[in-house]
């Protein structure tokens, strides 16, 4: 009973964690870039002092968007906050942990993403359109690669769970193998299209030519913008833990017992620091890519997963 | 003088009497009046099965007992259909050949119940033989140039096809001398049934060769089939009706009785060759051949014509298949095929008189195409019909066809492949037709008009289809299965 | 005594035919309701497929299957003429592949005629083309209930036979030819249904790719029954069942509403509607559960089977040996090729179809949808809703299927819980909504679009300027450009008919050629060829009697 | 006097090569007495069977062929020649000697066929029979070999001479048979008869290629 009671304060402290702390991490990413770039940069809570300033403005609605315009953030948000409470960040074992199955967080990604796209058609004007249409010719390859990487996951370690995959990768005796190595790169590759990071998409840019995620959200303004760069800062945040669980598993907390969690969140943090700098370091060393350049892309990432699943039968490492 | 000579000998009392009185209008009702009397006569002959008559040459046995009920019932509701054709063609023709005409319809009903009700395999011939002067001469009733040459087509194939079959009686003959001696016991089919195994089996595959030849010209089997299109597009339209419904099937039914001598000579040993590759290798390449002569054709009875062909074919490949039940789909098939295709030629008649007369130039496809406009209920009918000849199920020959490829599975199975293909391209061939035929805009200036009672039959014909493809009563099956069991 | 002369027919009824029949009903009341009440050909279509699910011997089932063939041929031909004939040409080749394969010996040649013959008709992979083509042409409610119905009734003769009849004769690569047709089909049909531009078509394209899904789930549950695993099979089989059942629920919804906007705005290409959810809203709204059960999301009802297959395919990959295991890790990438593109067409279809500006004067004017035409739709969409929320339960109800499929499989529970996430989401949002209500400005104001810049289009352009309109086959162009040309050629040409029809065609007009000189010959040549006939046969007699 | 039945053999003979020599002949003329020739030799052994058999049927047949096929029939056709100056040559297919090597290859088949290789005990029937077959089988040869509408008639017509010549040499043939042959004469000449007139109306000549100009044509 009562690691049922700290499981649940643990999931509320998690879910404090994640919805908390993911435009810090954006402001971070961005601070840290300009500091590599020799520039200043803003100051790394200026992401929620934006978020504060479009609450507070009026939305402006056009007058050919349909009813529907005003439903599209909620559901784009619903479906990353729900992928944000299911993917374990600094414990195991959280209360969502038998939900956290693969395929379901591809499904929420998925979902999110056609809300972004009907978001995007909304309007019917131009940008909208061709941002749409750009980003479901990127999903198309990333959905595949993370298909097969999910594939190697589930045949080393047999539990179709991320949190049953991160215990069995923490706890068992997997350690670094090559399969796990070409995984590696296919799930950053798939991370960086879906965040809409630099060689695929320009976080920050406004050029017309270089727009995905951007695109899609011109026609929005006030709380409704609010809401969507909010989803997209989570979706970073959760694609970073997301990789911190599964590639970087060790000093990660048991929700049951409370001890364990100051060390948990301790090593949370450093991975995210790390993973910070990682791709801090990753965007200003590539340029963007060109648009039909990224199927190529994401066609070498699903090419690794592919060797990834290969290789594991060579290394014999199946079990179960 | 017994029931089946009476019913073999009116319509030539008929035809002699039709050949010299009556206006063509008074003609046709007589013509009417004697096909329903026959076909009376043929249901009345059910009762005394097996009855001889005219000294031993003519009998009744029971595939000839049923096939001479569908003729009588097919030359009955050609006849009831000749009336329109008659009202809507008066004055195309003289009253003189009008006369010649009703005439050669009943010589040719005659010959044909001569030809199911033989005994003796010599009046078989001469039974064919006058039915095939007969539609030649009918064929040529209409004096254009291409009637002529149909004629003429039709006169040297079918004296060849006559010649070969003589031929092969006289061989019959002379390979049942040894054990029947000579006399009228050697050519009667039951006597030569009854000692089959004894006969010289040598000589009477050579035989079965010359009459497979003959009477194949009669069924237009696939190298003997060049006469019955043009005979077909060429001759006047009810003719067409009796020719495809009649002729075919009694040469298919002599076909399948010379087929049971050698088959049962074979199994007993006798030195005699199986009829089976024969008979599968003409049914095959009749199956074929039409299959892809069906796409290019432009005049409607012309395509029929081809379809007959290939339906006889069918029947002919599963007699060639042999086994009872490869012998009871053939049949069934054949009885099938008869209702739909006179029915079809009926309707077709009846949708050509409404586009301005049944002479042989306007039953070109374009020009009877969208007849939905011209009259609804026998542009439905006239759909029905030649779907009817495609297969697909709600037609009767699914349940024939059905059977065969069945039977066809079991014993030979490499043969299903040919079968299978030639049916799906013909099928396809059919089918093409159905939409420019009923749904295509008409050519201008067709109105709707009544089509009169007339296309009754073709409704009865194709109820009658259905009755006998999917709900066959028990009676009906015992006697095919024994038929099919006797001539295994 | 009905059915084949002297053997009559039997009919009964067993769990997988209940199933079935079940699957039909819904959609058929539909159809009745929204448009096809009245039409002969329709209730005899139904009848055929009524007799192929009850059918107890195999004359009664192809009677039905040929039936149901027929009838459609006859309402297909009556929507339009064009693809009437090659719709009859597979309906004929699949009857004459299904006969044979129906009274040879259970084994490895008569599945591969079962495979052909089911397989042409379910529109499985090689032989799939004629389906996009096929299912547009007749009215709304019919095609609603061929692309729902028949395709299932089709893949209902090949479970009928692979698992049942065939059942103990099972060979692996059974399992794995099933695979290879789904994996194929569902890889054409998502990559045409992002690239079509009229919306039936779109539509029909997707069954294509949903009937590849479920090929593949029989194939999984073929081969892991030939490799004897209970457990690995049930699974495949649930989720083969489950996709069948909602794509039996959400297909035919979509086709009523392409019916509706058909009617309502005289097109159904996707480059001429738009802006339709502000005429129709309620209509809308229903396509917008169905084209979330075509994408497959969560809370929709397309994504159960989906988690299950793709759990299936995961659980299998690890039986098969190293040849197996590159199958099955191409397979996956397959089915995740295949789930993309599916959910970027239904986002196609909403987003040029019901959202944005209209394109038309047709589509600005577009009323709602009348009264029966919602009613068939809503019905539908009830349907839709246990299958969405709670499929463990509906798991549950087919259970007896599966353990008469796979006698001694025991169901595992399902991991996707859809309900508890559904209140997640619904929880966040609401919290998101009340904070936004409590810390924001509250109000909006309507303005003209901001389009970049862009000045508001002039009064005799009320749609903007056509020219910068974006329309269905520019969001296709990526994906056209980088797929397509690969896969579809040059042309764009179906592969289906590339490499199987056109060449069959060809053939076809040669033997015409061939046949139409044979009848063009004189009569002296006629008597040629009978003379040379008749000498063969008697060469062939007096060879064959002194040999 | 030589015994009957190789008498009647001989006759056979004959009439065989009145067949063989029709395949040769270029002129129509010539064709024509040859045809008369073979019915005439035919009638003989018509009469001669009927004497060997004592059945008066084969009497009548002889008479029938003597005065339709041997008398009527090349007066007509001679008058018909007459009529339309049909003097000229009959253009053949093949080249005549090719046609002479299948006309022997026919006899071998038919020999081949008919006579088993254990003699059985109506052995003489047999080659009747043999002679019977070839006769038919080379009529046949001579009207698919001829595109002149007439030759095509008598090449019909050497063929049924084939099939009487095998009638009469069957032993005790009912009296049927004899009747049958006779009716096919009659009603062929008949039927020919009308159609030459017919013809000639319509195509001003007899040549088969009228005929083959409208096929070609086609329907």
């Amino acid at each position: 009973m009562l690691t049922l009671l700290l499981r649940c304060v643990a999931s509320l402290l998690h879910a404090g964690l994640m919805l908390g702390l993911a435009p810090l991490l954006i402001g971070l990413v961005g601070k840290f870039r300009a500091r590599l770039l020799g520039r200043r940069g803003p100051v790394i809570w200026q992401p929620y002092r934006d978020l504060w300033k479009l609450i507070h403005k009026i939305p402006l609605i056009p007058d050919t968007a349909t009813e529907l315009y005003k439903i599209w953030p909620f559901v784009g948000f619903a479906a990353i906050a729900a992928v944000a409470l299911l993917v374990p960040g600094f414990a195991l074992n959280l209360v969502s942990a038998r939900y956290s199955d693969f395929i379901t967080i591809i499904g929420l990604f998925a979902l999110s993403r056609a809300a972004v796209m009907l978001a995007g058609l909304e309007t019917g004007f131009g940008f909208g359109a061709a941002g749409a249409g750009r980003d479901a010719l990127f999903s198309i390859f990333s959905e595949a690669a993370l298909l097969v990487v999910v594939l190697v996951f589930g045949l080393i370690a047999g539990d179709p769970t991320v949190d049953g995959t991160a215990t069995e990768f923490g706890f068992g005796q997997i350690g670094v193998s090559v399969s796990l190595g070409f995984a590696l790169v296919a799930m950053l590759a798939v991370a960086v299209t879906e965040t809409g990071r630099i060689p695929v998409d320009n976080p920050a840019g406004h050029l017309e030519l270089a727009m995905v995620h951007e695109a899609m959200l011109l026609e929005y303004s006030g709380r409704y913008l609010a809401l969507f760069q909010y989803a997209a800062a989570l979706r970073l945040m959760i694609w970073f833990s997301l990789i911190a669980t599964l590639f970087f598993p060790f000093g990660m907390a048991q929700a049951g017992n409370i001890l364990s969690w100051p060390l948990g969140l301790l090593s949370w943090l450093a991975k995210l620091g790390v993973l910070t700098v990682a791709l801090g370091l990753f965007e200003i060393s590539t340029a963007k890519m060109r648009v039909f350049r990224v199927p190529e892309f994401l066609g070498v990432a699903l090419l690794l997963g592919l060797l990834s699943a290969i290789f594991l039968f060579v290394a014999g490492r199946l079990n179960g | 003088m017994s029931l089946t000579a009476g019913v073999v000998l009116l319509p030539f009392l008929a035809a002699i009497g039709l050949g010299f009185w009556g206006s063509p209008l008074r003609g046709a009702y007589a013509n009417l009046v004697v096909c329903g009397v026959v076909f009376g006569l043929t249901l009345v002959v059910f009762l005394e099965p097996d009855a001889g008559a005219l000294g031993g040459t003519v009998r009744a046995d029971r595939l000839g007992m049923m096939f001479g009920a569908l003729s009588g019932f097919v030359a009955l509701t050609t006849a009831i259909s000749n009336l329109d054709f008659v009202r809507g063609e008066l004055e195309r023709t003289s009253p003189r050949r009008w006369r010649v005409y009703h005439a050669m319809c009943q010589v040719m009903l005659g010959a044909t119940l001569l030809g199911f009700y033989a005994d003796n395999i010599g009046l078989l011939w001469v039974a064919v033989e006058m039915a095939t002067i007969a539609a030649t001469l009918g064929v040529s009733l209409p004096r254009t140039a291409s009637a002529l040459e149909a004629a003429w087509k039709y006169f040297i194939l079918g004296g060849v096809g006559i010649a070969l079959a003589l031929f092969g009686t006289m061989v019959i003959y002379l390979a049942a001398q040894p054990a029947m001696g000579p006399g009228l016991a050697a050519m009667s089919l039951s006597a030569l049934s009854a000692h089959a195994a004894q006969l010289d089996g040598r000589l009477l595959t050579l035989a079965f060769v010359f009459l497979l030849f003959g009477y194949g010209t009669k069924a237009a089997l696939a190298p003997l089939h060049g006469w019955l299109p043009d005979a077909y597009a060429e001759g006047p339209a009810p003719l067409t009706t009796m020719l495809s419904g009649l002729l075919l099937n009694v040469a298919l039914i002599a076909i399948l009785r010379f087929r049971h001598l050698l088959q049962a000579n074979a199994d007993a040993g006798g030195g005699a060759m199986h009829p089976g590759p024969f008979l599968v290798t003409l049914g095959l390449a009749s199956l074929l051949l039409t299959a892809f002569s069906l796409w290019g054709r432009r005049d409607s009875r012309r395509f029929f014509g081809f379809s007959s062909i290939e339906h006889s074919g069918i029947a002919a490949f599963a007699f060639g298949i042999g086994g009872v039940a490869a012998i009871f789909a053939g049949l069934l098939h054949i009885l099938l095929h008869t209702l739909i295709k006179s029915a079809l030629f009926q309707a077709l008649t009846r949708s050509a008189a409404l586009r301005g007369g049944a002479a042989p130039g306007n039953f070109g496809f374009s020009h009877l195409r969208g007849m939905l406009a011209s009259n609804k209920l026998l542009a439905w009918l006239l759909g029905a019909c030649v779907f009817a000849l495609t297969g697909l199920p709600p037609s009767g020959l699914f349940a024939s066809e059905f059977l065969i490829i069945s039977q066809t599975i079991q014993r030979q199975p490499l043969l299903s492949l040919p079968l299978g293909a030639g049916l799906v391209v013909s099928a396809i061939a059919i089918i093409r037709l159905i939409g420019p035929l009923l749904f295509d805009p008409p050519p201008r200036g067709v109105i709707e008009v009544k089509a009169g009672a007339g296309i009754a039959t073709v409704g009865l014909h194709l109820l009658l289809v259905l009755v006998l493809a999917f709900a066959m009563p028990l009676a009906l099956v015992r006697m095919l299965s024994s038929i099919a069991g006797a001539l295994q | 005594m009905v059915g084949l002369p002297g053997r009559g027919m039997h009919l009964g009824i067993d769990p997988l035919s209940a199933l079935f029949l079940c699957l039909l009903a819904p959609q058929v009341l539909a159809a009745a309701i929204a448009a096809e009440g009245k039409s002969v050909a329709f209730w005899v279509f139904v009848l055929g497929m009524v007799l192929t699910l009850l059918a107890a011997d195999s004359f009664a089932l192809i009677l039905g299957f040929e039936l149901m063939s027929a009838a459609s041929w006859l309402l297909v031909l009556r929507g339009d003429r064009r693809p009437a004939l090659l719709y009859a040409g597979i309906a004929l080749f699949s009857g004459a592949c299904l006969i044979p394969a129906v009274f040879l010996p259970a084994g490895g040649l008569a599945f591969a005629l079962l495979l052909l013959g089911a397989g042409a008709k379910a529109g499985l992979a090689p032989l799939h083309s004629w389906l996009p083509r096929a299912h547009p042409a007749p009215s709304a409610g019919v095609s609603a209930v061929m692309s729902g119905g028949m395709v299932s009734v089709a893949l209902y003769v090949i479970i009928r036979y692979g698992f049942i009849v065939f059942g103990n004769a099972v060979q692996p690569w059974w399992g794995t030819a099933l695979m290879a047709a789904g994996a194929a089909s569902v890889l054409i049909g998502a990559l045409r249904a992002m690239l079509e531009v009229e919306l039936k078509t779109v539509l029909a394209c997707s069954t294509v790719e949903h009937m590849g899904l479920i090929a593949v789930g029989l194939g999984v549950g073929l081969r892991a029954r030939a490799l004897d695993d209970p457990a690995l099979a049930s699974l495949a089989l649930q989720a083969a069942l489950l996709c069948a059942l909602a794509h039996a629920l959400f297909k035919p919804l979509l086709f009523l509403g392409a019916g509706a906007v058909r009617h309502a705005t005289g097109t159904t290409s996707l480059d001429w509607l738009g802006g339709l959810m502000r005429g129709m809203p309620k209509m809308g709204v229903l396509m917008l559960a169905g084209a979330a059960g075509m994408a497959a999301l969560p809370l929709g009802p397309g994504f159960a089977p989906e988690f299950l297959l793709l759990h299936a395919v995961i659980a299998a990959a690890g039986l098969g040996g190293v040849m197996g295991w590159i199958g099955f890790t191409a397979l996956l990438a397959v089915l995740g090729l295949g789930a993309a593109l599916a959910l970027a067409a239904s986002v196609r279809m909403i987003g040029f179809g019901f959202l944005g500006r209209p394109r038309s004067l047709h589509a600005a004017a577009a009323e709602e949808a009348d009264k029966f035409t919602l009613i068939g739709m809503g019905i539908l969409a009830m349907g839709c809703v246990p299958l969405a929320l709670t499929p463990g339960l509906v798991l549950r109800a087919i259970a007896p299927v599966i353990s008469q499929l796979v006698p001694g499989a025991l169901p595992q529970p399902l991991a996707y819980a859809p309900l508890p996430l559904a209140v997640l989401m619904a929880g966040l949002a609401a919290v998101a909504f009340f904070a936004l209500r409590r810390f924001g400005a509250r109000g909006e104001r309507e303005v003209a679009a901001w389009n970049g810049g862009f000045g508001k289009p002039p009064i005799w352009l009320p749609f903007g300027d056509p020219a910068t309109q974006p329309i269905a086959s520019g969001f296709a162009e990526p994906v056209r450009r980088v797929l397509g040309s690969a896969l579809l050629g040059p042309a764009g040409l179906d592969p289906g008919e590339r490499f199987i029809l056109a060449p069959l065609s060809r053939l076809r007009v040669r033997l015409t050629r061939l046949a139409e000189w044979v009848r063009r010959a004189t009569i002296r040549q006629r008597l040629a060829f009978v003379f040379a006939v008749l000498v063969m046969f008697l060469l062939a007699l007096g060879l064959g009697q002194d040999g | 006097m030589m015994p009957v039945n190789s008498l009647s053999h001989a006759l056979a003979g004959l009439i065989l090569l009145c067949a063989f020599a029709l395949l040769s002949q270029r002129r129509l003329a010539a064709m024509i007495t040859l045809i008369q020739a073979e019915a005439l030799v035919l009638s003989l052994a018509a009469f001669i069977q009927g004497y060997a058999q004592n059945a008066d049927a084969l009497y009548l047949t002889g008479i029938i062929t003597f005065a339709i096929k041997g008398v009527l029939l090349p007066m007509a056709l001679r008058r018909i020649t007459r009529r339309f100056n049909l003097i000229r040559a009959v253009e053949t297919v093949m080249p005549v000697g090719f046609s002479m090597i299948i006309g022997v290859g026919l006899i071998g088949i038919a020999v081949m066929v008919v006579l088993p290789s254990a003699a059985s005990a109506a052995t003489q029937t047999r080659e009747d029979l043999a002679i019977a077959l070839s006769v038919v089988l080379l009529g046949l040869l001579v009207m698919t070999t001829r595109r002149n509408a007439l030759s095509q008639v008598i090449g019909f017509l050497s063929t049924e001479n084939g099939l009487v010549l095998a009638a009469i040499g069957m032993p005790g043939m009912p009296f049927v048979a004899e009747l049958s042959v006779a009716l096919l004469v009659l009603l062929a000449l008949l039927v020919v008869g009308v159609f030459v007139f017919q013809l000639r109306e319509h195509f001003e000549d007899l040549d088969l290629s009228g005929i083959e100009a409208i096929e070609r044509r086609g329907r």
